[in-house]
């Protein structure tokens, strides 16, 4: 089975999809699930054949073990996801292009990830951008969908002016070979880097582009929020990943300006993620919608990836991969308990639920693991990979950094308690009194993800061996595993010993619970009101304005979107000035301008 | 009997015959329509005297693979158009018959003057055209300038006529070198004035919004893909092949294009009708159509042109039935249209992205063809502008696109109730036309090679020597 | 004021470009004779397509095209084509203005013209009809043709619509002369493609330069160009007085 | 001279386009500037001492100096085509001043398009 196969059976998959949906739209939900899980087990399939390349009209494409990993976990978020596609696609207002659009998002991904050459990286990245902001549009915001596509337009173009580049500098639009040939244009090479790494930017919601994310997160279908912030964030991080190996930006820039070892632009970029794991996590701190406020931790977390990836080295390059999936599990498993929640409650302000734990125990478990793997408390995933990038910045140096993704860890602290204590924890609202726990079909994915996030965060060797194999493809060193357990500079690193100290204390936490459990359930109405009856007791929830104190700190939020509307703002008036300067419907002023043009072209045609 | 006489003057006899024979109007406009579009294929390529006068003296139509393209293309899209609206033709078939022959004539000719007769045959029956909206005061202001415009280009060929003692296109081109930049300058900018009024360049294109804003089904799309693509291939082969002037001119040309590409491009993202977004979004792509003549790179151009006439033919002809079914074509008031209207919104949209050049369509295509002409020429500035139009051009199609198929307010789940009024927005079979424009356009941009197969039949195109795209360079390695 | 500004930046502009024009064309000396690489020459010598030196008036035979009259014979033989265009320009405006204004058959309210008027217009007229008829049927041996001549005819119907307020042309019938002159032109022309393999070829004889049967089918379509125009004007003058005044 | 003559006609005609927003004015002015254009055509025909280009009993060799024939042919042409647009024009004028009861375009611009 080649790539091709693979990838031209999907598409067929997703037309037969796309033509049941017609018929019966649910039924084409569950074909999505089928559809995503023949991707993996194609992807099995066709991992023995990793480093072969294939062409197909104008689209080549090589199996590299990047681009397996990478759509192993963009797949696993698909498949994963689709499991509530079934239960939300009533509501959309295009089924059928919703599941046509879901799979075909799917299928782009996994092209732009074994893309060889720029114009078959392109179009997949624009059919994904398409795709997305088709299906963005079916949720709350037509606006959201607006700047999603506008953002990530402003990096696919400046993207492919870059590839245009390269493409007139080596003459090949084969990725490889073609950067290859900027060495030894150093000034050359500075445009494309910065102007190539704009679409991973855009993507992966690097601060100033990291507006669309809250928006598009927390307004897209709920269907669709987990595989935007589980999945698709990711195809920036592949971005990030070419820059530092196709490109080469090390030695490209080795004789470059550097800061603390690192040449300036690569350092520029990571001093950008590091402002968006600082801005993402104080604002995610500040929402009262649980979508957005896992939507600003994923601006977080790819400052995390990036820093990770783009530092290219034996730990912290293993750990920004590790974080990928890490994250990608626990943002879509957040996302998911968060959609399941909304779609028995119908909401996702965090203000108005509360005490979800007692009609939903199965829904607020996954999310309880699934938060402690995004903070970066052992044992789960989300631990070592932080864990390993901390190390990489440490043994660098990069004390700026290095503080940054501290202060994320601690910030996320904060963030991800805010929905468990609010959405889960509490009283609960007289409303919600009958609600049910997720049907078993939903549990399947917070299941599967679950237990996914624990093995990551238990056996990661499992995941850093495939690591090790990119770091190898990629030529850097590869990161060193013993067993179980990993060896870094300064010490080994054991995940599974970590796990038992930690399930340990777990255990004699949960008996003292058990045994010493005198609490009594107060409800939303049990309250002392000196005989004034309540009208709103939503206001007396504990939840409503959670973090008050530290939102006073931060009062004034930053003016990046002030800024993209600044900028539409003067784009409208330059075209309202043109249309009333060259659009009047007076004649006389167009003569005017014949004899303008005319003078101008005279005096410009003798000087 | 593949004469491309036959293609301007069997719609003039048939014109000339349904004055006569009056019942028959619209019957003989749509033989015309066919036949042109049938005879359109077989033209060959070579030189077509008139009257048995060679051509410094006599009249010549001149057949290039250029023209062909054009001629195959503006003949296919006039009868696309008319058979689409043919229930608004009425009493203007006469002007519609005889405007097909001017258009041809215009893409024919190989000689100033007779463009210039040509020309005006177009002009005159686009002012009776436009005046079907009852707006007269637009036509006016479309008349008047206009005539001042044919007025320029008649004095500017009159000049060249005085400096090289000869009309004939080829004849002028060819004794072109014989003199200065300083005598050619203002013929040469009266000439490109006189198009340029046509071809909707920035500062002259005061009536384009009065005219097409008010324009139906039948005008809107006759107007923005027909005339205003033969009035760009006329400008092509003007400056490409008769008028390659250099220097200075043509910087300032230059300018002025690139001018017109970015103040159309900006003034469309202010818009809030549909009509008015494509009118001002056409004149940003004839300026940017324009710019790339005069840098040279005419297969480009040619792709960019043909991807954004077709665009336009399906995008005003569904915008016309805004105006027609619901009175307006504002999309804040058409939200969710198209939720009643799925084939006819696919239509749109594949349109839409090919104009926003979106891969796999011909627009992208162009595109792609564009950035390369640019880069090898080691131009980079252009192609910068370029790509920033995109983002711009991107953001005002999907926010239209949005409205149209999102109904719904800010922070509610797009619904079908919110839509609009449920109409047909166009008949069966005319969505059955506009999916198979549209599949024309997918194919386009993905059977590149037959694309330009068919485009340039392995010849350049006006003697372009500007790179293109072929699936052969993705391969680069290999 | 504003005028004056106006004025003045008119003024402005002319002096620019006439320095401009300037660098074209020489505005204040003439030629003394005709540029020799001038395509004019050939029309003078007919010997575009044969190899002739020079054209006799009532001598040359079987020249090329056979007018005398040199500038007819390049609007209605070498550039033809042109005139071709011409006549559907002025055909489209007659059909505009009927479209624009409808057939109402009804005239508009007019002043009763004076005696004088009605009585010289009945003389008038013939002389008027004849004169035009004259200009386009000798269009290829004296100045004037099928244009002058047409708008003369048209010029006489003005006279009957001046000289009698009651006065209604038959539009139809002026339509089918206009349509009927048209597609006469155009079969023509694709009979000299059918007969010599050009459209609007020069298919009859040429005879004698100067006679008045000459010039093959010059004076044909000079003949209905003549009627062409006469019936476009006609119809355009007739559509502007037949339009219901609305108060 | 009649060149410059000519020309200037041009710019009357222009100014005319400038100054004045009453359609029939506008369209005299377009007249004018055609006139211009026609004299400045037949005016690049002219040759000093030429005769006309017509073959006749005192002119009849065509040796004779000439004028240039075919910028009036060329003139023949653009004022039958300066007639047709001129009889549109008018047309639409006419149709204006009966919707609007003005010929004023400043005024009808500002009026609402029902």
């Amino acid at each position: 089975m080649t790539l091709i196969t693979v990838l031209i059976t999907l598409l067929t998959l997703a037309a037969v999809t796309y033509l049941l949906s017609l018929v019966n739209s649910k039924l084409g939900a569950y074909f999505t699930i089928v559809t995503s899980l023949a991707t993996i087990v194609m992807l099995f399939l066709i991992k023995d054949s990793i480093g072969q390349s294939y062409s197909l009209s104008f689209f080549t494409f090589k199996l590299t073990t990047v681009g397996w990993y990478f759509s192993m976990v963009m797949v696993t978020v698909y498949f994963t996801t689709a499991f509530l596609n079934p239960f939300w696609i009533k509501k959309m207002i295009y089924p059928a292009a919703y599941n046509l659009f879901f799979l075909v998002s799917l299928i782009g991904t996994i092209g732009m990830f074994f893309a060889r050459d720029f114009i078959t990286l392109f179009i997949c990245w624009e059919t994904v951008v398409w795709t997305s902001t088709f299906i963005i549009q079916m949720g709350k915001s037509r606006k959201s969908s607006y700047v999603y596509y506008v953002v990530s337009a402003i990096g696919s173009m400046v993207t492919l002016f870059a590839m245009m580049l390269v493409y007139q500098v080596s003459g090949t639009l084969e990725i490889s070979t073609a950067f290859s040939a900027l060495s030894g244009q150093p000034v050359l090479a500075l445009i494309v880097f910065f102007t190539f790494i704009l679409a991973g930017l855009s993507k992966i919601g690097i601060f100033p582009f990291h507006v669309w994310l809250p928006m598009a997160h927390g307004s897209a279908p709920h269907t669709f929020s987990p595989v935007l912030s589980g999945g698709l964030v990711k195809m920036g991080a592949f971005i990030a990943y070419l820059s530092v190996t196709a490109f080469a930006a090390y030695e490209v820039f080795a004789n470059t300006f550097t800061i603390m070892g690192i040449p300036a632009p690569l350092y520029i970029i990571m001093v950008l993620g590091a402002i968006s794991i600082v801005v993402g996590t104080v604002m995610a701190i500040r929402q009262d919608d649980a979508k957005k406020l896992l939507a600003y931790s994923s601006v977080a977390n790819g400052g995390y990836i990036l820093i990770g990836i783009l530092l290219y080295d034996q730990i912290a390059f293993a750990g920004g991969m590790l974080h990928l999936i890490s994250h990608a599990l626990a943002s879509a498993t957040a996302f998911i308990t968060i959609a399941i929640v909304a779609y028995r409650t119908g909401t996702t302000k965090m203000s108005e639920l509360g005490g979800m734990i007692h009609r939903m125990p199965v829904t607020y478990t996954v999310y309880l693991i699934a938060i402690i793997s995004m903070a970066g408390i052992p044992p789960m995933g989300g631990f070592v990979s932080k864990w390993l990038i901390l190390q990489g910045l440490a043994d660098r140096g990069l004390l700026f950094l290095a503080a940054a993704a501290f202060f994320g860890s601690i910030g996320s602290f904060m963030y991800v308690f805010r929905p468990l204590s609010a959405v889960f924890l509490g009283q609960l609202a007289p409303k919600y009194e009958k609600i049910k726990e997720a049907n078993i079909m939903m549990q399947i994915p917070m299941y599967l993800l679950t237990i996914a996030t624990l093995l990551v965060g238990v056996f990661p060797n499992v995941v850093l061996r495939v690591i090790a194999d990119i770091q190898l493809e990629a030529g850097i060193q590869e990161i060193v595993l013993v067993g179980n357990t990993i060896v870094v500079s300064n010490g080994v690193l054991d995940a599974l010993r970590v796990f038992i100290v930690f399930g340990y204390g777990f255990l004699i936490a949960l008996v003292i619970f058990i045994l010493r459990r005198k609490s009594r359930r107060v409800t939303l109405m049990d309250t002392y009101t000196s005989a004034e009856f309540i009208h709103t007791p939503e206001l007396l929830h504990y939840s409503s304005n959670f973090y008050a104190p530290f939102e006073r700190l931060t009062k004034k939020p930053y003016p990046v979107l002030n800024l993209y509307e600044k900028v539409s703002i003067k784009i409208k008036e330059i075209g309202h000035m043109a249309e009333s300067l060259f659009s009047s419907s007076k004649p006389a002023i167009t003569i005017f301008w014949i004899i303008i043009v005319f003078a101008i072209f005279f005096l410009g045609g003798v000087l | 009997m593949n004469n491309p006489v036959l293609l301007i003057v069997i719609p003039l006899l048939l014109a000339f015959l349904s004055v006569i024979i009056k019942k028959a109007g619209k019957w003989l406009l749509l033989v015309g329509l066919l036949f042109n579009t049938a005879l359109a294929f077989f033209i060959t390529t070579g030189e077509t005297i008139i009257g048995g006068f060679a051509p410094p003296y006599g009249i010549n139509l001149v057949v290039d693979q250029f023209t062909l393209v054009g001629v195959i293309l503006i003949n296919t899209l006039m009868l696309i158009t008319i058979v689409v609206s043919f229930d608004l033709v009425g009493k203007y078939s006469i002007v519609l018959l005889t405007a097909l022959a001017g258009i041809n004539g215009m893409l024919l000719t190989g000689d100033l003057f007779n463009l210039f007769v040509f020309m005006e045959i177009t002009v005159i029956a686009a002012y009776i055209l436009s005046a079907q909206a009852k707006k007269y005061h637009h036509t006016i202001t479309y008349l008047v300038i206009g005539s001042v415009g044919s007025v320029l280009y008649l004095l500017g060929i009159i000049l060249l006529y005085n400096l090289t003692g000869s009309l004939n296109m080829a004849d002028v081109a060819a004794k072109l070198p014989l003199l200065t930049t300083k005598e050619l300058l203002v013929p040469v900018l009266l000439i490109f004035i006189g198009i340029g009024v046509e071809v909707k360049l920035m500062p002259v294109s005061g009536w384009v919004k009065g005219v097409y804003s008010n324009a139906n089904r039948l005008i809107a799309p006759l107007f923005a893909s027909v005339i205003a693509g033969t009035a760009l291939f006329v400008f092509g082969k003007l400056f490409v092949s008769v008028l390659p002037v250099s220097d200075t001119l043509t910087l300032l040309m230059l300018i002025m294009s690139v001018m017109t590409f970015v103040f159309g491009e900006f003034a469309a993202f202010n818009q809030k009708r549909v009509k008015n977004i494509l009118l001002y979004s056409s004149i940003g792509q004839a300026g940017l159509v324009t710019a790339l003549f005069i840098s040279g790179l005419v297969y480009a151009a040619v792709i960019l042109l043909i991807s954004n006439v077709i665009s336009k033919l399906i995008m005003f002809t569904i915008a016309g039935a805004f105006t027609e079914k619901y009175e307006t074509d504002d999309y804040e008031s058409l939200n969710g249209v198209f939720v009643h209207n799925k084939f006819t919104g696919i239509a749109f949209t594949i349109a839409a992205l090919s104009m926003a050049g979106i891969p796999l369509l011909i627009g992208f295509y162009a595109k792609l063809n564009i950035l390369i002409g640019f880069f090898q020429a080691q131009n980079y500035v252009l192609p910068a502008i370029i790509l920033l139009m995109a983002i711009v051009e991107g953001a005002y199609i999907i926010k239209l696109l949005l409205a149209l198929w999102a109904p719904g307010k800010e922070g509610q789940v797009s619904e079908k109730s919110f839509a609009v009024e449920k109409k047909q927005l166009l008949s069966v079979k005319n969505t059955i036309i506009c999916l198979i424009v549209a599949l024309v356009i997918i194919a386009g941009g993905v059977l590149i090679d037959i694309t330009e197969k068919v485009v340039t039949d392995g010849q350049p195109l006006l003697g372009d020597q500007s790179p293109s795209f072929t699936i052969s360079q993705s391969k680069g390695g290999e | 004021m504003k005028k004056i500004f106006i004025g003045i930046f008119v003024i402005a502009f002319s002096v620019v470009f006439l320095l401009a024009i300037s660098n074209s064309v020489d505005l204040f000396t003439y030629n003394d004779s005709l540029s020799s690489d001038s395509v004019s020459n050939g029309y003078i010598n007919k010997n575009v397509t044969k190899n002739q030196s020079e054209v006799i008036f009532n001598e040359t035979t079987d020249a090329e095209t056979g007018s005398a009259n040199i500038v007819t014979s390049i609007i209605v033989n070498y550039r033809s084509f042109d005139t071709l265009g011409e006549v559907t320009v002025l055909f489209l405006s007659a059909i505009g203005v009927s479209l624009l204004f409808g057939s109402t058959g009804k005239l508009a309210e007019r002043k009763k013209s004076g005696f004088i008027l009605r009585t010289a217009a009945r003389i008038i007229f013939p002389m008027l009809l004849v004169t035009g008829t004259y200009l386009f049927t000798h269009g290829h041996l004296t100045p004037g043709g099928g244009f002058p001549g047409g708008a003369m005819i048209a010029a006489s119907f003005l006279l009957l619509y001046l000289a009698d307020e009651k006065f209604v042309t038959a539009i139809e019938k002026i339509k089918l002369v206009e349509g009927s002159a048209g597609t006469l032109y155009v079969l023509i022309g694709i009979t000299g493609l059918v007969t010599g393999g050009y459209f609007l070829a020069n298919f009859i004889p040429t005879g004698t330069v100067g006679q008045l049967i000459s010039s093959g089918i010059i004076p044909l379509i000079y003949v209905l160009i003549g009627l062409k125009v006469g019936a476009e004007i006609t119809s355009v003058v007739s559509r502007y007085l037949q339009e219901e005044v609305t108060s | 001279m009649i060149r410059v003559a000519s020309l200037l006609l041009l710019m009357i005609g222009l100014y005319g386009l400038l100054s004045t927003r009453n359609v029939i004015k506008m369209i005299i002015s377009i007249n004018i500037m055609e006139l211009g254009v026609n004299i400045f055509i037949v005016s690049i025909g002219f040759v000093t001492n030429g005769v006309a280009p017509i073959l006749t009993s005192q002119v009849n060799s065509s040796l004779s100096n000439f004028v240039d024939p075919l910028p009036q042919a060329l003139v023949l042409t653009s004022i039958v085509i300066g007639l047709g647009i001129t009889a549109l024009g008018l047309a639409f004028a006419r149709k204006l001043y009966k919707k609007y009861g003005t010929y004023d375009l400043a005024k009808i611009g500002g009026m609402k398009d029902e």
